[in-house]
């Protein structure tokens, strides 16, 4: 009994000793951390930011989102809202711009039915990125391919207003920058 | 009924220490653990009522940071509530975001690819592992020991590398979609997974050595907090919290749900019915996660990763499901009534860690302040998941 | 799966029979409907799984009884239903508000009579729920008593 | 010019150069202890300020001055700024009759080793009022662990010098240093193995580091006796830990490792060697082991250190006498 009972402290004790062996190991060994500003972690790849319009391939200046609103319509957190213009155009004709933004107008589609068709133009497309949560329904419900997710790694700012885009704008900013 | 008028809760102390029924013994005091303390795990509080440092009553107060779930799920459509599963339980994510989705799934008969059952596997596994070893982490916090959780952080660290590489979130993973998951597993994340599975096990050895031999901590989890199967069965906890009373009760042998049944893999049981038992169920079922991780990337089908035919907005016939699955705490279920419409008509999460924290009163009478703490980790407790 | 819809007087009694078997309470959920609240008790057993369901229907102004002395679990779930609904639990011990503020006087998962579902909207065989068959819980019981 | 005694003057010298060391060793102790915990724990540490960090613990230093001075509501507030500076002015007291080098020694009296046992005594009765006057339930509790867990350790502590002094025949630290030779293997502690083992847990213990840090368990009683402290007087409590620390390795090192004396030139490079390889242990477990529980701790004190110590007590007196 008395014998077992010191075996068990001995072997406690010695319990101690392994711990402070494996801490000391450590000691020795290489640090994990990744000294930020100086360094970066190398890999971001499948990192996911916030979404982004898909330029058309043939014009990196359109988007190819068709300004259906699925997207916005299917977001949690509702951060999606399109801005856009509705355009009257002939059906068969050249293109030719038709000034008639009022949407009065364009409402009376029974008159000229088969000749003009209404097209929906993105003006805009604005995103609230405060609250939005990744979830990638919107990327998911496109059925245009238009938006993937961007590798905006080390974006910060000091104001909610930062975090609001416009994507239209953003993308045609970051063509021309490049 | 109820014996208490509104404007009193003004007049002094709060609505639940004053609602508090202490026992009729003399010299106490009568502490609030919580909703900051240390050891709660974010912000559940505890009333105590101490004699010395010895526990006479103790009663959770819970809803500090209840954000009405189910309430939010009847206002959205189904898709759009997914990505709140991710936050229900901010560990096990993947297992609540299953569990709806299985949910929804069961409900309109929407059949999910063979090869997405898989991933769905795969990525659950992975994320149990990192479930439970955070909670090893911060169970070794709450016992002094500062060192242990940084370790673990640094093997998580691995874990939510590989995770975030095709979920494309690193804690609040919202990846399962009703018919599969959104985006399919490549080469790369395949031989990661491996690799990380074998650094993984060269890893138990050190946590051993570090920490599960270590004569202190064995003191501090040997024979304490006692539940007997009979308080878990009136209780109704489950995960390790019911293993380690001895009982090899998982939903992923119990109802076998996707494809658990074509692993091999074993569930841990200890009898000891204490906090140690419940700490090496924990610890061993990380090891049996990588069993199945393995298998499953060796037999990994090939095919589609989504139901091809899945309606984008989905309303499912009326009638009700409930989908249960074993997450890191227990058994995660989602109660589901529709009535046909984009939206659920109820929506009700049953999540392990409250069954679980219920019987802590039971179990904490009579017990040290630092015991009751011990026995509040050994729990594994997450707030959120509790509060909803 | 088991689905049985009873009476709130047989509630009582058909718990204390589920405890005797052994099975575990999974959770206590409330639906409200246009009829009243249907109440959905899940229990489940260890080592035969399947789910029993048990559930029983009590109008806007009646009072449901508690389980919480034969399942002590059900406490919080009785008290979150008190909170999500305001259903009372006749004899629950401390049915005090668990997770929404003690102040408010509001039950956030009621529905308005607009958005109210009568049972036959939400449940594809609901009739039983309205017109409770006790018999076949006993039945049940008597052929599972059987089999062991 | 007013005429003061020598003796007062060379105190007065004394302990503006104790101060000093005191502060410094603070800001050192506190550098290493962050760096030592982070390469455990395998990060870098304190970094940013100063190359690798190294003027950190001057900025928390700074950071602890410039913050207000909060004294609770229902607080004793005479009670509760005493307790701070009950709790940091003996340690200064222990440091005077401290032989740092052979001709190093602020006041070389012959009850050195008494005059440091009987003022770091003093060190409980500063926690139980810190927490006793802070009116918050968790000091109190804190000052309660605290007090029965230093009253304990002071028997082992006290039983395991004895031997020392037997074997010295001195009360005197400096005659204490000196009666041990220049090699490890004329240490006491060729003779005191077990002595020095239960004097460090001792110490230890005394000083509340972990594994046994019960008065301020961060997780169990949020911080225990010094919950409320905010700015200097919360300052002051770590300065007086750091402090002891030092302390009780300068008296393991002196009773059991030849203090100043070592290899090739003895001097006082030797002795604060000695005192930092200790201090490096103390730091080392600290980040290694979870925390004992209260009666534990209680029972290794009353059932293992002290029958221990008094065995080795006897041992001792016995060869002496043979």
């Amino acid at each position: 009994m008395m014998v077992k009972k010191i075996a068990q402290t001995l072997t406690g004790l010695w319990s101690l000793v392994v711990g402070l062996r494996v801490t000391g190991k450590n000691f020795f060994q290489p640090q994990i951390t990744v000294h930020y500003p100086r360094e970066k972690v190398e890999s971001i790849e499948g990192y996911r930011g916030h979404i982004e319009l898909v330029p058309k391939d043939n014009d990196p200046f359109t988007a190819r989102c068709m300004a259906c609103g699925s997207c916005a319509r299917v977001c949690p957190s509702g951060c999606i809202t399109l801005h856009i213009k509705k355009v009257t155009e002939p059906a068969v004709s050249a293109k030719k711009e038709d000034n008639s933004q009022k949407p009065e107008q364009n409402n009376q589609k029974a008159a000229p039915a088969k000749k003009t068709k209404t097209k929906r133009v993105l003006e805009a497309f604005e995103l609230n990125y405060n609250y939005c949560s990744l979830c990638g329904l919107c990327v998911q419900s496109c059925p245009a391919g238009g938006l993937r997710f961007s590798d905006n790694v080390y974006l910060a700012g000091f104001s909610r207003k930062e975090f609001e885009f416009d994507l239209l704008a953003r993308m045609r900013a970051q063509k021309e920058g490049k | 009924m109820l014996d208490f008028k509104l404007d009193e809760i003004e007049q002094s102390g709060d609505f639940y220490t004053r609602n508090f029924q202490p026992t009729p013994e003399e010299n106490k005091l009568v502490l609030n653990m919580g909703p900051q303390h240390p050891s709660t795990h974010g912000v559940l509080r505890i009333i105590l009522e101490i004699d010395g440092e010895y526990i006479l009553r103790a009663e959770p107060v819970l809803g500090y940071i209840h954000r009405m779930q189910e309430k939010m799920a009847e206002v959205k459509t189904y898709p759009q509530y997914l990505p709140n599963m991710g936050r229900v339980d901010y560990l096990h994510a993947l297992a609540w975001n299953w569990a709806y989705a299985g949910a929804v799934e069961k409900l309109m008969g929407l059949e999910v690819p063979e090869r997405a059952e898989y991933i769905r596997v795969i990525t659950c596994e992975l994320n149990r592992i990192n479930s439970h070893l955070l909670w090893w982490g911060a169970y070794l916090l709450d016992l002094g020991a500062f060192t242990p959780i940084m370790y673990a952080f640094a093997d998580r660290e691995i874990v939510m590398d590989i995770l975030q590489r095709i979920t494309g979130s690193r804690l609040t993973y919202c990846y399962y979609r009703f018919g599969g998951v959104s985006a399919d597993i490549d080469q790369k994340f395949i031989n990661d997974t491996r690799e990380f599975c074998k650094y993984m096990r060269g890893r138990f050895p050190i946590y051993k050595d570090l920490v599960t031999d270590n004569i202190i901590l064995r003191k501090r989890v040997e024979d304490i907090g006692h539940i007997n199967l009979e308080t878990c069965r009136k209780y109704g906890a489950t995960g390790p919290v019911l293993r380690g009373s001895g009982k090899p009760y998982d939903v992923r042998r119990a109802e076998p749900y996707s494809v658990y049944d074509r692993f091999d893999f074993e569930i841990p049981v200890y009898d000891e019915k204490d906090a140690l038992a419940r700490y090496l169920v924990r610890m061993d079922e990380m090891e049996q996660s990588l069993r199945i991780i393995e298998q499953a990337l060796d037999s990994l089908p090939e095919g589609d990763y989504i139901h091809p035919k899945t309606p984008k907005n989905p309303k499912p016939p009326k009638g009700e499901a409930y989908f249960a699955v074993e997450g890191a705490r227990g058994k995660i279920g989602v109660y589901l009534v529709s009535d046909g419409s984009k939206s659920p008509y109820r929506l009700k999460l049953r999540s392990p860690g409250f069954s679980n924290l219920s019987l802590f009163a039971e179990i904490a009478r009579g017990t040290l302040l630092a015991d009751a703490i011990s026995i509040l980790g050994s729990l594994d407790l997450v707030i959120p998941e509790i509060d909803r | 799966m088991k689905n049985f819809c009873i009476s709130l007087d047989k509630l009582i009694p058909a718990v204390k029979e589920l405890d005797n078997l052994g099975y575990f309470l999974e959770d206590v959920c409330c639906v409200h409907v246009k009829e009243g609240f249907e109440l959905v008790y899940h229990f489940d057993h260890w080592d035969n799984p399947g789910r029993i369901t048990l559930r029983t229907l009590i109008s806007d102004d009646q009072q449901a009884e508690t389980i919480s002395h034969i399942f002590p679990g059900a406490d919080w779930h009785e008290r979150e239903c008190y909170d999500f609904f305001g259903v009372h639990f006749k004899g629950h011990k401390n049915l005090i508000p668990l997770l929404l503020p003690p102040d408010l006087n509001e039950h956030p998962l009621l529905k308005n009579k607009k958005k109210q579902k009568e049972l036959s909207h939400i449940l594809p065989d609901c009739e039983c729920v309205t017109a409770p068959q006790d018999e076949e819980f006993d039945n049940w019981l008597n052929t599972f008593n059987k089999d062991k | 010019m007013i005429n003061l005694p020598l003796p007062l003057i060379q105190i007065l010298i004394g302990l503006i150069g104790i101060l000093a060391f005191v502060g410094l060793n603070g800001l050192v102790l506190v550098y290493l202890e962050r760096k030592i915990a982070g390469h455990i724990q395998r990060r870098p540490g304190p970094f940013e300020v100063g190359p690798h960090g190294i003027l950190q613990p001057l900025a928390d230093a700074v950071k602890l001055v410039g913050k207000q001075l909060i004294t609770p509501k229902g607080a004793d507030s005479v009670l509760y700024w005493a307790a701070p500076i009950i709790s940091f002015a003996p340690a200064i007291v222990c440091f005077l009759p401290l032989p740092f080098g052979p001709k190093l020694t602020n006041i070389d009296i012959n009850v050195g080793l008494v005059l440091i046992l009987a003022f770091t005594g003093l060190n409980v009765l500063a926690l139980c009022l810190a927490g006793w006057s802070s009116q918050n339930k968790w000091s109190l509790l804190g000052a309660a662990r605290d007090i029965s867990q230093s009253v304990a350790y002071e028997i082992p502590l006290l039983l395991s010098v004895l031997p020392i002094m037997m074997l010295s025949g001195s009360l005197n630290l400096y005659e204490i240093s000196t009666s041990q030779g220049a090699w490890p293997w004329q240490w006491h502690i060729i003779y005191q193995p077990l002595g020095f083992f239960i004097f460090f847990i001792c110490i230890l213990a005394e000083t509340n580091r972990a594994p046994f840090d019960l008065p301020e368990a961060e997780s169990e009683l949020t911080a225990g006796f010094h919950t409320e402290y905010s700015g200097m007087g919360f300052g002051l409590f770590f300065l007086a830990e750091y402090s002891y620390m030092i302390v009780a390795c300068a008296m393991a090192s002196i009773l059991f490792l030849g203090g100043f004396n070592g290899p090739i030139v003895s001097g006082w490079w030797w002795f604060l060697f000695k005192v930092y390889a200790l201090l490096i242990v103390m730091i080392w477990l600290r980040w290694t082991y979870p925390r004992v529980r209260f009666d534990q701790l209680l029972n290794i004190c009353w059932k293992w250190l002290i029958p221990l110590s008094l065995i080795n007590l006897l041992v001792t007196a016995l060869f002496i006498k043979l």
